[in-house]
């Protein structure tokens, strides 16, 4: 089976976000009144073989552990559609 | 022509639209065009014949509105090793070394895209240099937007420099100058000119002229897909709702794959495994195959469906016609092919064999077994109808020539830090401190000064360079504007103690067909021409970019020139900046105080007219020898041009420092005795050319004027240079006015930046 | 003679320059691919400058996993100094060889600049040829040199005098003297076995007089003058 | 009403996407044999005030048409939480 996988890799909470608040503020400058709390980090998407649901949320945790997300700056959220 | 008549026949590919006029006419040819080639092939091109000529036959590729007026320069020399024709110009330097160097324009596709348009402008060009056996060691770039104060155009300026910085800098080739200029002459089209100079041994020159019928062509590098499909044909046009329509995809950079690819390419050139080598530039494999065959008038066969492409599905019209990035075309012989798909491996790219050389003469498509394109190769790239259009000065720009500012002169103390507070005149910093200035350990003169300045490797000398252009003058004045942008260019160089070898040039106007447009390039053209002559620093290269239009009109015309230079000996390169304290200062050339185009008016009194400067070529060369011969006998402390910003402009930067100086430095300047005819306004702003700001030990005063006697260029001094973070005090006998020179510094250095910080936004609604 | 590699990674490209400053300061300095799984009995390790791999994902990122990366950790182990330059010492804290993390410059620019710096320490391989306390002008070019780790780690490399080198407000008065937003002004560390250091500034590139202070020279003179301590 | 909005932005398809090459690369030197279509873009989260959903999301999109994607190079996707 074929799994499609969306990885969401963000700032770590309490670490500066200046990419954030650069958009925060361009945002605000725009007009945009209600928006805050912004925070701006990475999106990967791919396709992955594998047996399971299970599976493959096994082999993506892997693969941010070990890749995608640095464990001294960033939190990651994965996510495993059909 | 050849082959009228004798064409093979080729075939439709499956699926193909047939070949109607509306069609032609979405081209970009006209009737004439597509009368000579149907009269060429003796029958209807397919579509994909179609295509291959509109690529070929586009402005972009055959130069069919400028090659007459292109063939007036001056291009031979004792140093050309290589003119006007290769993918970079190539001049000799001592010890076997030689400079290949050529600029190109980017501007389309930045003007859509900037971060991409911008980044694939410096892939563009540094394939062009590589592709010559030359390691790149420098580029420059020249910018021309629309005024900061509309957020498009700081989106614009924004993403164009993260573009040529995050390329350049990915790839490992320092930035050592370049320019940029705000007119509302470039709203909506702005201009990206890219340039590349690179080091190589005279011996390991290669070329671009495939030969040796039954030796093999490889693509290297990238796969192909469908980027920017009709990229040289929606540059030679005007952006307007049907081209955006018309827009083709956009080419994403990948300056890692460059850097790969500039490895493998040096290395396949001084391997000695290779015929040719040419980079797919605009009109992609098309152009690279047919003029590298062209050249060596040969024909070729091509498989398009053995090129690696990225995404299934292509047909040989978009194989043939993507401009996908980061690609080479390799000649070799067949025993060969093994032993640079080694090297190309090593370097994690792959080379694929995708046709051969043959000896009859002819352009030739196969996919999949079906000839798709059969077209005399010559005649394919020969035999675009070359047009000679009307030029006729617009009313327009009479008018504006003979114009004078209606505002009355404001105070001249403000005057001078409004105009250092104006962005054209306003420090780079903010530009080239997203530029890598430093990597390859080479750089003797980073941006920020004249101009740059690199070391050649286990040598004592180094190559200057500099990119220069003054539109207004252009815009007012296109003859004398012409010969203007290489006198500054020359004067540039000069400055710092290197002697002018040659140009490159990249020519942005509007439509050619427009009489008052084409007067203006015939006339720029023309002035270039007669500098160059003069300074014997012939024109190795270049690019000509029309059709530089917008709603409102043509763009101000804006003939680039890139200049390289040889400083004999590092040890006496001379920076532009104040040095220290007692030195003396003193004033080379005639100031007559002329306004007329300065960026005085332009930028004070809102005034973008009258008649700009006219160029003594003599006084310049003579300028140019004397800065030369100071340097070289190590009497100069300090050397800046006069231009934009007149006499008052070059002493304040002079006393502002380098860009991360530790302090500033005042002067008192005493101006009594060089031009008391003259007003304070023409004498503080005036932009008369031949002229230059230096300074140097008390001791040396002596001998420098007689060296200046000698070279008969007019002496004067004017001063001294003061303490750190002091004034600058200049009087003459109608002027006494006062600036602190950190004060000068802050607003020359928050100009740009205090501005750019306001938000920019990306997308739709702006 | 000191037997130098230097590590070259696809998008390497200040490679060259410190193979130059190495030999200029009478090192034997040579290239290691980083597809080689040896590094040939060398003495010390140049990881240099540049974009490995592009340094798409995160700098660094993907480098850490090359073949030679095992070699270099095992020189690291057994004492041998490896210092990592910019690029270099991204990848050096993305394999967990130093302490930390390189991210986005505070002001999201590419910054290509002079910087003043303070060397911290000269009880080191790498900055024995300076004096304690002297200041360097050093230029310094990256996107992501902004060093981060957590508070702890930061206060723990300052109480055991693993700061190399921190930015300083030296001559350049209208130009941040921090250029990225380092916590603590942190322009280089070192590890807790005093063998291998980062730092961002290019040291390789102010080492030829004719072009300005040769402030970069000491780093390779230090290593040059580098002896193994008998066992 | 206050809004979580996460937005995914990626380089529209058909265009080169150099970081996805890399990281699919990587994965697969690291020996993640079933990974493909890899492709690497942007994450944004921020809160939104709104009166409804309809209106965050309304509000979402602006931002995103305005700011958060390049209209040429990217696509994005839009999701509103609780
Ligand atoms: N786009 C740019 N990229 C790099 N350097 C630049 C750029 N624009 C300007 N500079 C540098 O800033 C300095 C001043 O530029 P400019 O005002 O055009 O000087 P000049 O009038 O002496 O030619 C030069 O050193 C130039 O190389
Ligand atoms: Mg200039």
């Amino acid at each position: 089976m074929s799994y499609r996988i969306h990885v969401r890799v963000l700032p770590r909470t309490g670490l500066l976000d200046p990419q954030g608040q650069a958009v925060e503020h361009a945002l605000t400058a725009l007009g945009f009144a209600g928006a805050g709390n912004v925070h701006v980090g990475k999106a990967i998407t791919l396709d992955l073989e594998a047996e399971s649901r299970e599976d493959a949320l096994a082999t993506a945790t892997r693969m941010c552990d070990t890749l995608l997300a640095n464990p001294v700056t960033e939190d990651y959220t994965l996510e495993v559609a059909g | 022509m050849t082959g009228s008549g004798t064409t093979p026949r080729a075939e439709s590919f499956p699926g193909e639209r047939p070949v109607t006029p509306e069609v032609v006419r979405e081209h970009n040819l006209n009737q004439r065009e597509y009368e000579a080639i149907v009269a060429m092939l003796g029958r209807e091109p397919t579509l994909t014949e179609l295509g291959v000529f509109s690529a070929l036959w586009s402005e972009h590729c055959s130069y069919k509105h400028s090659k007459p007026i292109l063939k007036t320069f001056p291009v031979t020399g004792d140093q050309v090793v290589q003119g006007p024709g290769e993918n970079a110009g190539v001049l000799r330097l001592p010890d076997g070394w030689a400079v290949a160097f050529k600029v190109e324009s980017h501007n389309h596709p930045s003007a859509v895209e900037p971060y991409q348009g911008a980044a694939t402008g410096v892939g563009g060009i540094l394939r062009d240099v590589f592709t010559m056996g030359a390691r790149p060691v420098a580029v420059l770039n020249s910018l021309r937007l629309g005024p900061l104060e509309e957020p498009r155009n700081r989106y614009l300026f924004g993403g164009i420099v993260r573009g040529v910085g995050d390329y350049g800098n990915c790839v490992g080739v320092p930035t050592l100058g370049g320019e940029v200029y705000f007119s509302p002459g470039y709203r909506g089209n702005p201009l990206v000119n890219a340039m590349c100079v690179g080091l190589l041994r005279e011996s390991d020159l290669a070329t671009a002229r495939a030969h040796g019928v039954g030796n093999i062509l490889l693509t290297v590098g990238a796969r192909t897909g469908r980027d920017g499909i009709h990229g040289a044909s929606f540059a030679s046009e005007e952006l307007s709702a049907a081209s955006e329509a018309r827009r083709p995809q956009v080419q994403v950079g990948d300056p890692f794959t460059e850097k790969l690819l500039l490895e493998a390419s040096l290395e396949l050139i001084t391997s000695g495994q290779i015929v040719a080598i040419q980079d797919m530039g605009a009109a992609g494999l098309t152009s690279s195959s047919a003029e590298m065959a062209a050249r060596g008038g040969v024909g070729v066969l091509l498989d398009t469906s053995l090129v690696p492409t990225r995404e299934p599905g292509m047909t040989p019209y978009e194989i043939l016609l993507s401009e996908s990035q980061e690609r080479m075309l390799v000649v070799a012989e067949p025993a060969r092919v093994a032993a640079i798909q080694t090297i190309c491996a090593k370097w994690e790219l792959s080379a694929t064999p995708v046709g051969h050389v043959t000896d009859d003469g002819l352009f030739r498509v196969v996919h999949d077994g079906l000839l798709v394109v059969a077209i005399p190769g010559g005649d394919l790239v020969d035999a675009c109808p070359i047009y000679h259009p009307e030029a006729v000065e617009g009313a327009e720009a009479i008018a504006r020539r003979s114009r004078v500012p209606s505002i009355k002169a404001p105070d001249l103390t403000a005057a001078l830090e409004q105009l250092l507070d104006a962005p054209s005149l306003a420090s780079k910093r903010w530009v080239f401190e997203q530029y890598d200035s430093t990597v390859r350990a080479s750089t003797a003169q980073g941006p920020g000064g004249d101009g740059g300045v690199v070391a050649v490797p286990g040598t004592a000398f180094g190559v200057a360079m500099t990119i220069d252009c003054n539109s207004r003058y252009v815009a007012l004045d296109p003859y004398e504007g012409g010969k203007a942008t290489v006198a500054e260019a020359a004067r540039n160089i000069a400055c710092t103690g290197a002697l002018p070898l040659g140009i490159t040039d990249c020519l942005n106007f509007g439509n050619p067909e427009k009489p008052e447009v084409f007067f203006q390039f015939r006339e720029a053209c023309r002035g270039i021409a007669d500098a160059c002559r003069a300074f014997d620093t012939p024109v190795t290269g270049g690019n000509v970019s029309f059709y530089n239009e917008n709603p409102t009109g043509a763009i101000d015309p804006t003939p680039t020139v890139g200049m390289v230079g040889l400083l004999a000996d590092l040890s006496h390169q001379v920076s532009s900046h104040f040095k220290a304290a007692g030195d003396a200062i003193a004033i080379l050339g005639t100031s007559t105080g002329h306004l007329g185009g300065s960026s005085y008016w332009a930028e004070v009194l809102d005034a973008f007219c009258g008649a700009p400067p006219p160029v003594d070529l003599d006084a310049e060369l003579r300028l140019q020898q004397f800065l030369v011969a100071a340097a070289q006998g190590g009497l100069l402390r300090s050397a800046h041009d006069l231009s934009d910003g007149g006499l008052a402009g070059a002493l304040a930067e002079c006393c502002i420092g380098g860009p991360y100086a530790d302090q500033t430095l005042g002067a008192k300047v005493t101006l009594t005795g060089h031009a008391d005819q003259v007003g304070g306004e023409g004498l503080l702003f005036g932009e008369d050319h031949g002229r230059a700001l230096v300074s140097f030990l008390p001791g040396a005063a002596a001998q420098l004027a007689q060296l200046a006697a000698e070279h008969g260029v007019p002496w004067f001094p004017a001063g001294v240079v003061g303490a750190v973070d002091g004034t600058l005090h200049l009087t003459s006998p109608s002027l006494d006015l006062r600036w602190e020179t950190p004060r000068l510094r802050q607003i020359y250095m928050d100009a740009i930046p205090r501005r750019m910080r306001q938000v920019a936004p990306s997308g739709l609604e702006q | 003679m000191l037997d130098v590699a230097v590590i070259r990674f696809p998008g390497s490209n200040c490679d060259e320059d410190a193979l130059r400053a190495a030999e200029g300061a009478g090192a034997a300095a040579r290239f290691v691919w980083h597809r080689e799984a040896s590094l040939g009995g060398a003495d010390a390790v140049i990881l240099p400058g540049g974009f490995s791999y592009g340094d798409y994902l995160r700098s660094g990122a993907i480098a850490r996993f090359s073949p030679v990366m095992a070699a270099v950790r095992d020189h690291a182990a057994a004492g041998g100094p490896v210092l990592g330059i910019c690029n270099g010492f991204q990848v050096l804290c993305e394999c967990g060889l130093l302490p930390g993390a390189l991210i986005r410059n505070a002001g999201l620019a590419f910054q290509s600049r002079p910087v003043d710096v303070r060397v911290e320490t000269t009880a080191t391989p790498f900055t024995s040829a300076y004096q304690a306390g002297q200041v360097l002008r050093l230029p310094v070019a990256h996107g992501d040199g902004r060093y981060v780790a957590s508070t702890e780690v930061v206060a723990q490399l300052a109480a055991e005098g693993r700061i190399l080198l921190r930015y300083v407000r030296g001559g350049m008065p209208d130009a941040p003297a921090n250029p990225n937003g380092s916590l603590d002004d942190i322009a280089g560390v070192i590890n807790a076995a005093g063998n291998v250091a980062g730092m961002m500034p290019h040291p390789e590139r102010v080492v030829d007089p004719r072009f300005g202070r040769p402030d970069g020279a000491g780093f390779f003179a230090s290593l040059a003058a580098w002896a193994p301590t008998p066992a």
